[in-house]
């Protein structure tokens, strides 16, 4: 049944019992074309553009727990396009453009609010880089705008521009088509509309093996729902891509680390977009039901935990606090941690590997939900042409051997 | 360090008194032990072998700080002096011997709550059965590097860079506020 | 926040540490790109124990070698830089970990 | 008489106290010791806020923590406004000011009610469903302007305060042995035993006072003394031990290696707040042991209707008695699963309330609590339900029935002012399962119960599972002695025990009633009913983490803690599984919500960060300085003279330095004395140059890349001695070059014999630049000759200066003669003004770092991190010639040579000329042609750009690919108002053969 206040009024009547379930909960067959291991945003989508866009219908996402409960359900929803690299730019601006009408496509508000992301300059030095930012944006047609700290408060009028706190802001970029989603609602939608499309949706199932044929070629995978044959395995695991791909021998440049983010409670809207601060780390935007939603680095070291030290959160809320001095008596609801996987060059890896059939998306780190439509769309292109897309041909394993890195941190220390 | 240090009121607080130490002679010694040992007997004070732990007589001291650096402490006028002492004590013995003098200030903190004042930004049991007379060792002050030595039951020297002095000053004015 | 046995040291306040990354890594220029690679970039990243690199650097100084569980986060050894990585049991009950040169000794 | 439904006598509150407050405007009294929910209830108000979707009236659900209706906004002025406090945890004070929430006009009369008849439409998840707008408009406007801001608006519970909160916070660090969390029974018998035993105990509990359910236990005696004596002696007896008492304090954070995080509030409950004192207090504690003695919450009952003002946790109407003097009613329905309620019904009974019905849900109920009540005449119905309420501001009466199956029969309508429940408790194990500490399925009692603990912790008491006053002292003291490594607890004689109650149910009680129709709530605070989570469920969401989401059941501010056991259970029967099937979700850190200057501390305003200021600063200020941050330092950034802008500051000192000669506060620089017989060697291996052949007394230019071959810092070396080196760094990458070195000298050089010590605060550096900086320097100078033969160009020699230490650079980063006068920190103000006057006195002047940009850009000089981005080698900036690659190895030499970074077609700095006046912006792109169309790879970027007033042209320096090719050629920087032309040119703009440095 379509979403849509005609059929919602219309249940409302039947007490919601017609209701059908978002996603069939599928047990995985014994054989398949293809099969995306993870069902983070980045799986479920690119197994919704294979089945949309490439016509492959006999394909399933695995998952070890339940669908959307990585890192996609756990992100702070940042979205942006504003990457120095005209590679990431168009890898992320890709993204960008499928946001605009992702919620029509798939027939689910994913709540995209693009009520800007302004991130903050604090030294001459950041006002280099960013106006940097702002100049091959605008040659690469991606919005990106220079505020003065006038301008800035202007946009959001809780910002401290007081020349004399210990950081002051010397201004901003603004990109105005960056803001928030709904986190869950990106894994559900995609979730249903594959799943409307063919797509098993195989959940409880964790990948424990890759199968690889004579030749050295996949030909399935051990799941603890049992063996499932197939000559096309693309993962898209983040924090635990490490551990899959080396279920086939194939080693990657990823470090996991746990990275937090907490939520206020709630309150009225306070403020109106995003705010990030690289230099004092720390950012926050204010959720659709009015929680503060807060995040910062990782913790310093690898591990699986998914919950990190305290003094990550003490250091992130003291630069909130100096950044919006009015929030210091609002309260933390909770906290929490995902683990994200980190390449050398905080650049994802997308394609192919040395095993046929075996493809990988991982390395989104700190910044891959903004990604989830772009990344979906041209992973599934790879997986089922079986060559990158013009748009992740970059983003290859080789960059590590040949030093061709696409190094955005370096450039500009900039996440998320 | 500018004005906020050198302004600091001396010994306000009956509990805890936060001041600033006079200039002295610090030399940073590094290397082996044999080194160490030719060093103390130029020095005129122990170094420590033992690792966190400080070795004082009447005017000197060496406080370890590291497997192989100590931290040696003398009257402000003695630089030159010992300097060339050490110097020529280990003429043949591999070592570094760097005068660092000004690169530190130390602050005397005293009272029955000194360390409790410590342990709004220290994050070590300072406690005196883990802690004891005669500890030293580099730890951290809220957000600064600091060495502390304690001196006595209720008495700490803290050397910081310089260039933190005033910070640690204005956050310790802040930080006894918040004893009680 | 980790209790990090620095082995010079003691046990002691992650706040004083810098995690310095895998161990054990070696370091040998004289190999070809792909294996150059290996050295600069790729990197076990294991779930369970691992051996990692941290300083002490609010404190001694040192760099030296933990064995953590990256699961639990519980430490169980320690040990300097340039000594070769020890056997040790899994955590004890109540995820205690054995400590291994746990500190307080003299220098050398 | 605080409030007409105040008993006369009983209860922790003095009487002799009365406090004055208010509430939504009106004035009323309470007493000191009470809540502001208890003086409300004495006041006889239930009706409290409204509902955060539907906006239903709500009252008091609870007594304590776990309270998820009763929230409000206490304001003791603008900036100290403080929403969505729990009012069963605010404590009373002489003129407290709070307001009700989520409602408007009133509380009494709120439009947004109309949501409650619209909620057909709002259940749950219906958002996600709408709301996309018409398919013929595209993308996201309908949502982003329309439905979206509508939306934000109505939710949100409190308004946020408009001000910085002027209050302080504070921080303590402190260990243990044994650290206690919660002071009921079981943790005062826990820190007893272990401070007994000599070990360092802290103790910590929430509440305003220490006892938990031993406040409201006024008949039960411990040891022989009443319940509240024994507390108070225990209390006294742990104070003479020295143990660490911290009432107001909740442990909110279990952490690894047994380290919790507790928040103290320490001036809330204050009429009038001492100045400067801290508000709150972040304890962080290290402890050996921890044992956790927190307690129990009781569960709501699950029937429509459920939410309105007087239906209340049983439990919490006892405490409200018997702990607060306080009648929550007038005539009470009980409704209830578990022996406990019976106890309170009988309280009340003896209260003068009138016990109206006793409903047990439990078919064959038994136990001393039934005798009793039977005996005192209370009307009990067994095997019953309530199947709905009536009244609207306030419960007015109970739908009872008789349970049959999942339906019911036999309705009837018992009026009642109070409509008191018992789900059964749950156990507080928030702390433990943050502990990492895998729970336990107990089948019997449909609770889940602490497993085997993964750190080194006991829980006891309720949190354990355990019933009865004798378990728990007798639990905690067995836990205590055992933290503190003395063996045995002790046993306590106790009356009053309640051992043997239980019972309890999760899940909805069968009603019988259209289940689309009715409103059966859940979670109080998000308004999720028991349909929202039948909902879930059939729309596939089947792992709890799903419905949680979906429903947001669990995920108000109070994280669940009524009706967490709940929606696991409706879940659980819709899915047609059994509870541990299920799972249940993740207990996060905090246990209730902290604020966040309690997390921030100290760090504010100049303690945010250290300011780092140079020895020579408060003279730079004195003569006008501007100040920029650069990492944590402020540098002298120009000195503007009378109405002098930046620019015109700039151009004059670089014209003064040029023609006569500046001076410039260079002390941030970092410096490292590296020290050893290998010290050479070790240089060899870090920098890219050569450093053996290098002689004493003469310096170089040293570039030091990461091991992937990138350019990572640089600065000149000057050797003292043969095994003496002076290293500069840049300012911001001094903390990262000396761990960096550290590294590899610790763990891949080992064998060299070499220190390291950062000097960078040992030596203020005084640079003096222009044709005459040896005549400004010399006067002042003994011992070292400076003539150009003897002290040339890159050499460095000590001696004294002004009379004090110094060793002494020729070097310059100006391209003029040039001198570093290093001197010992102490000394530099002095010698600046020295300098300074003879630098004054020719004509010159004191420069900035803009300047010293200005003047650095028109040699070509570059800076690390502006001229470099981490992707950058020795060869991009021409600088290939210090790279000594017949040296074995060096760090980065390796990767120099992977294919990418020898391929042809890398960027190159180049310098660019542009005619007329515009200076072209940093971070600017570089095009071939004059109007690229979107998309247009750029061939290099503008790394600095200034205004050059020696050149009288705009400069700018810029990486292009294969720039140095491109000598000559003419590119484009596009920029909003059109392209600007420039020629690619050398980089160096100024005395390109370098005559002037030598001079
Ligand atoms: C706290 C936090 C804040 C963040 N903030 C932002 C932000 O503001 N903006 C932004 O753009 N990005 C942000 N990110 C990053 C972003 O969340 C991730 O990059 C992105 O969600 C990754 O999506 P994914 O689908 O690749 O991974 P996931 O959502 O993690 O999905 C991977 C899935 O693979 C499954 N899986 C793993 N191993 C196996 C196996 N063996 N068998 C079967 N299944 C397996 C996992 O269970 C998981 O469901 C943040 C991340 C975190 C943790
Ligand atoms: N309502 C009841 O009748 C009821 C409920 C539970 C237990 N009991 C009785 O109480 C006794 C059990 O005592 P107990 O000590 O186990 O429980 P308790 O409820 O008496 O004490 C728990 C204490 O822990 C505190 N607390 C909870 N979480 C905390 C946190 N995170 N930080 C700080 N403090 C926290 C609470 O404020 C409370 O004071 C038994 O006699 C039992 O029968 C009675
Ligand atoms: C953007 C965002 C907003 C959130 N808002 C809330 C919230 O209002 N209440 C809440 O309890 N949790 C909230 N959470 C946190 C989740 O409850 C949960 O902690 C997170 O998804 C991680 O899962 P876990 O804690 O179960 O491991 C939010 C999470 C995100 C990503
Ligand atoms: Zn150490």
């Amino acid at each position: 049944m379509r979403f849509s206040l005609a059929n919602l009024i219309r249940q409302s009547f039947a007490g919601h019992q017609g209701w059908p379930a978002q996603w069939r909960d599928a047990a995985p067959k014994p054989a398949y074309d293809a099969v995306i291991v993870g069902a983070g945003g980045h799986g479920l989508a690119t197994a919704y553009y294979m089945a949309a866009e490439h016509g492959l219908r006999n394909i399933a996402v695995v998952e070890k727990g339940w669908l959307g409960g990585g890192n996609t359900g756990r992100n702070t929803t940042i979205i942006r396009s504003n990457y120095l690299w005209e590679e990431s730019e168009a890898l992320y601006n890709h993204a960008l453009t499928l946001w605009q009408d992702m919620s029509q496509v798939l027939n689910y508000n994913v709540m995209y609010s693009p009520r800007g992301c302004m991130m903050l300059a604090h030294n001459i030095h950041d006002v280099q880089v960013f106006k940097r930012h702002v100049h091959a944006n605008r040659l690469a047609g991606i919005d990106n705008e220079w505020l003065s700290p006038d301008e800035a408060k202007a946009f959001c009028p809780i910002l401290n521009t007081s020349e004399h706190i210990r950081y002051p802001i010397l201004g901003a970029t603004l990109q105005r088509r960056g803001g928030v989603a709904r986190h869950d609602a990106v894994a559900w939608g995609y979730a249903r509309a594959a799943s409307a499309l063919g797509v098993d949706i195989v959940q409880n199932c964790e990948v424990k093996g890759i199968t690889r044929d004579a030749s050295g070629a996949v030909s399935g995978l051990d799941t603890t729902r049992g063996p499932i044959a197939t000559k096309r395995v693309g993962v898209v695991a983040a924090g635990n891509t490490s551990h899959v791909m080396a279920m086939a021998g194939v080693r990657l440049p990823l470090e996991s680390y746990p990275l937090q983010a907490l939520v206020s409670e709630p309150v009225k809207p306070m403020m109106p977009c995003v705010v990030m601060s690289n230099t004092i780390h720390a950012y926050m935007s204010q959720s659709d039901k009015g929680e503060l939603v807060i995040g910062a680095g990782t913790d310093a070291y690898v591990s699986y935990s998914q919950t990190g030290g305290l003094h990550i959160a003490t250091h992130t809320l003291d630069a909130i606090c100096e950044l919006f001095p009015m929030v210091r008596r609002l309260r933390m609801l909770r906290s929490w941690g995902g683990i994200v996987d980190v390449t050398p060059d905080r650049s994802p890896i997308i394609g192919k590997t040395p095993v046929p059939g075996l493809f990988v998306n991982c390395g989104w780190g700190t910044g891959g939900f903004k990604a989830t439509p772009g990344s979906g769309n041209v992973f599934a292109h790879t997986v089922a042409t079986g060559e990158p897309h013009r748009i992740n041909a970059p983003f290859t394993l080789d960059r590590f051997r040949t030093g061709r890195l696409i190094d955005e941190a370096a450039a500009a220390a900039v996440a998320h | 360090m500018t004005m906020a240090a050198r302004a600091l009121p001396p010994g306000a607080g009956a509990l805890v008194s936060v001041a600033l130490v006079p200039p002295a002679t610090r030399l940073s010694f590094r290397g082996g032990p044999d080194a160490a040992e030719a060093c103390a007997a130029a020095f005129g004070c122990d170094l420590p072998r033992r690792a966190c732990r400080a070795a004082a007589t009447e005017a000197r001291a060496a406080l370890w700080l590291g497997p192989d650096e100590w931290l040696l402490l003398a009257p402000e006028a003695e630089t030159a002096a010992l300097v060339a002492a050490i110097g020529a004590g280990l003429a043949a013995v591999p070592h570094a011997l760097v005068d660092v003098s000004h690169r530190q200030v130390g602050f005397a903190i005293a009272g029955t709550q000194a360390a409790t004042l410590l342990n709004t930004g220290c994050p070590l049991d300072l406690d005196p059965a883990a802690f004891p007379v005669g500890m030293c060792t580099r730890t951290v002050l809220a957000k600064c590097d600091v060495a502390l030595w304690r001196r006595g039951v209720d008495l700490f020297r803290l050397e910081v860079n310089r260039s933190f002095a005033d910070y640690v000053a204005g956050y310790l004015r802040v930080a006894e506020r918040g004893l009680g | 926040m980790l209790l990090i046995p620095c082995p010079f040291c003691g046990p002691r306040p992650e706040l004083e540490f810098r995690n310095a990354g895998h161990a054990h890594v070696t370091r040998n220029p004289a190999v070809d790109d792909p294996a150059w690679a290996e050295t600069l970039f790729f990197r076990d990243n294991p779930k369970g124990i691992m051996a990692e690199r941290w300083r002490h650097v609010s404190g001694c100084g040192r760099f030296f070698n933990v064995l953590r569980d990256t699961v639990s986060d519980a430490i169980l050894a320690s040990y300097k830089a340039g000594e070769p990585r020890p056997d040790v049991p899994l955590p004890g009950p109540e995820g205690e970990a054995p400590r291994i040169g746990a500190g307080d000794e003299v220098a050398p | 008489m605080t409030g007409e439904h105040r008993l006369a006598r009983g209860g922790r509150v003095d009487r002799a106290r009365p406090l004055r407050f208010t509430f939504d405007g009106h004035a009323y009294e309470g007493c000191q010791g009470d809540t502001l929910a208890s003086a409300l209830l004495a006041n006889g108000v239930h009706l409290v806020g409204r509902s955060f979707k539907y906006h239903r009236p709500r009252g008091f659900l609870a007594a304590g923590a776990e309270e998820p209706n009763a929230l409000c906004t206490v304001a003791r002025d603008r900036a100290r406004t403080e929403p969505n406090l729990r009012m069963t945890q605010v404590e009373l004070y002489e003129g407290l000011v709070a307001s009700s929430q989520n409602s408007w006009p009133a509380r009494g009369f709120d439009l947004g009610a109309v949501n409650d008849l619209l909620s057909p439409l709002l259940g749950a998840g219906f958002y996600y469903k709408t709301f996309m707008g018409p398919r013929f408009v595209k993308g996201t406007t309908l949502w982003a302007k329309l439905f979206e801001p509508v939306i934000r608006r109505a939710a949100g519970l409190g308004v946020p305060p408009k001000e910085a909160d002027p209050d302080h916070y504070a921080n303590r660090f402190a260990h243990c042995d044994v650290l206690v969390v919660g002071g009921g029974a079981a943790g005062l018998a826990a820190a007893l035993a272990a401070a007994r035993a000599g070990a360092r105990t802290i103790l910590c509990d929430e509440g305003a006072e220490m006892g938990g359910a031993l406040l409201c236990e006024p008949d039960a005696t411990v040891d022989g003394m009443p319940a509240a004596a024994w507390v108070a002696a225990t209390l006294a007896e742990l104070a003479r031990r020295g143990a660490t008492l911290l009432p107001r304090t909740q442990g909110f954070g279990y952490y690894n290696h047994n380290f919790v995080a507790l928040a103290q509030r320490l001036t809330d409950h204050l009429p009038h707040v001492p100045a400067g004192a801290p508000r709150e207090r972040l304890w962080q504690v290290r402890a050996k042991r921890v044992v956790l003695a927190t307690g129990a919450a009781e569960r709501p009952l699950v029937f429509p209707d459920n939410d309105r003002p007087g239906v209340m946790l049983a439990d919490a109407a006892r405490a409200y008695l018997q702990r607060y003097g306080v009648k929550p009613g007038t005539q009470a329905l009980v409704v209830t699963a578990h022996d406990a309620a019976y106890r309170t019904a009988l309280a009340l009974a003896r209260a003068g309330v009138k016990i109206a019905r006793i409903v047990d849900t439990r078919p064959r109920p038994a136990g001393p609590g039934l005798e009793a009540a039977r005996a005192a005449g209370l009307p009990v119905t067994v095997g019953g339900t309530v199947v709905g309420t009536t009244g609207s501001l306030r419960v007015s009466g109970a739908m009872v029935a008789q349970a049959s199956g999942t339906g019911a029969t036999d309705f009837e309508t018992v009026p009642c002012d109070l409509l008191l429940m018992s789900g059964g408790f749950t156990p507080a194990v928030h702390l433990f399962s943050q502990s990492r500490g895998k729970l336990r399925f107990d089948a019997e009692t449909q609770r889940y119960l602490p497993g085997d603990p993964a750190q080194a912790q006991a829980s006891v008491g309720a949190c354990a599972g355990s019933w009865g006053l004798a378990a728990a002292l007798d639990e905690g003291s067995a836990a205590g002695a055992a933290a503190a490594g003395s063996g045995a607890g002790r046993s306590h004689a106790v009356t009053g025990d309640h051992a043997g109650e239980g019972g309890g149910i999760l899940g909805a009680l069968p009603h019988g009633r259209d289940p689309a129709r009715v409103k059966a709530f859940v979670d109080f605070q998000n308004d999720v009913t028991a349909k929202d989570i039948k909902l879930a469920v059939r729309e596939g969401f089947r792992s709890i983490e799903h419905v949680k989401r979906y429903t947001t059941t669990g995920m108000a501010t109070d994280q669940g803690k009524t009706s967490n056991m709940n929606s696991l259970a409706i879940a659980a029967g819709a899915l047609g599984r059994t509870l541990p099937e299920v799972g249940l979700t993740t207990f996060r850190q905090p246990y209730t919500p902290v604020t966040f200057g309690t997390f921030a501390g100290a760090a504010r305003d100049d303690l945010f960060d250290p300011v780092r200021r140079t020895p020579i600063h408060d003279l730079a200020a004195a003569q006008g300085a501007r100040f920029e941050d650069v990492g944590q330092w402020k540098r002298a950034w120009y000195f503007p003279e009378a109405g002098e802008d930046l620019h015109a500051a700039v151009a004059r000192e670089v014209r003064a330095t040029r023609a006569v000669a500046g001076i410039f506060d260079a002390s941030t620089l970092g410096k490292i004395e590296v020290v050893g017989p290998d010290a050479a060697e070790f240089l060899n291996r870090l920098y890219t140059n050569a450093w053996t052949k290098l002689a004493p007394g003469r310096c170089r230019y040293g570039l030091m890349l990461d091991e992937p071959g990138f350019v990572m810092d640089d600065g000149v070396v000057g050797r003292l001695g043969p095994d003496r080196f002076h290293v500069t760094t840049t300012t911001g990458g001094a903390p990262r070059v000396l761990n960096h070195m550290e590294d590899y000298l610790q763990t891949e050089f080992p064998e060299l014999k070499v220190w390291l010590t950062s000097v960078t605060e040992q030596w203020a550096v005084i640079a003096v630049q222009g044709p005459r900086a040896r005549d400004i320097v010399a006067p002042l100078v003994e011992g070292i000759d400076l003539s150009a033969q003897a002290f040339p160009h890159m050499a460095i020699r000590e001696g004294r200066i002004c009379g004090v230490p110094t060793r002494l650079f020729r070097v310059s980063f100006t391209g003029e003669l040039g001198f570093e006068v290093n001197v010992p920190a102490d000394y530099a103000a002095a010698v600046w003004q020295a300098l300074w006057e003879r630098t004054a006195a020719l004509g010159g002047t004191a420069y900035g770092t803009e300047a010293m940009h200005v003047m650095r850009a028109e040699k070509g000089y570059v800076i690390v991190g502006q001229e470099t981005d981490g992707t950058t080698t020795p060869d991009d900036l021409g600088l290939g010639g210090m790279v000594a690659m017949s040296k074995p190895d060096f760090v980065g030499k390796r990767s120099l040579a992977r294919p990418d970074l020898v391929a042809p077609g890398r960027k190159q700095l180049v310098g660019l000329a542009i005619e007329g006046r515009t200076v072209l912006e940093e971070g600017a792109q570089i095009t071939p042609t004059a109007d690229p169309p979107v998309g247009t790879h750029a061939i290099g970027h503008v790394t600095s750009a200034y205004w050059s007033p020696t050149a009288g042209t705009p400069i700018a320096l810029a990486l292009v690919e294969n720039g140095r090719a491109r000598t000559g050629e003419t590119v484009f920087v596009p920029m909003p108002g059109g392209a600007i032309a420039a020629r690619v040119v050398g980089p160096v703009f100024h005395d390109p053969e370098g005559k002037r440095l030598n001079g």
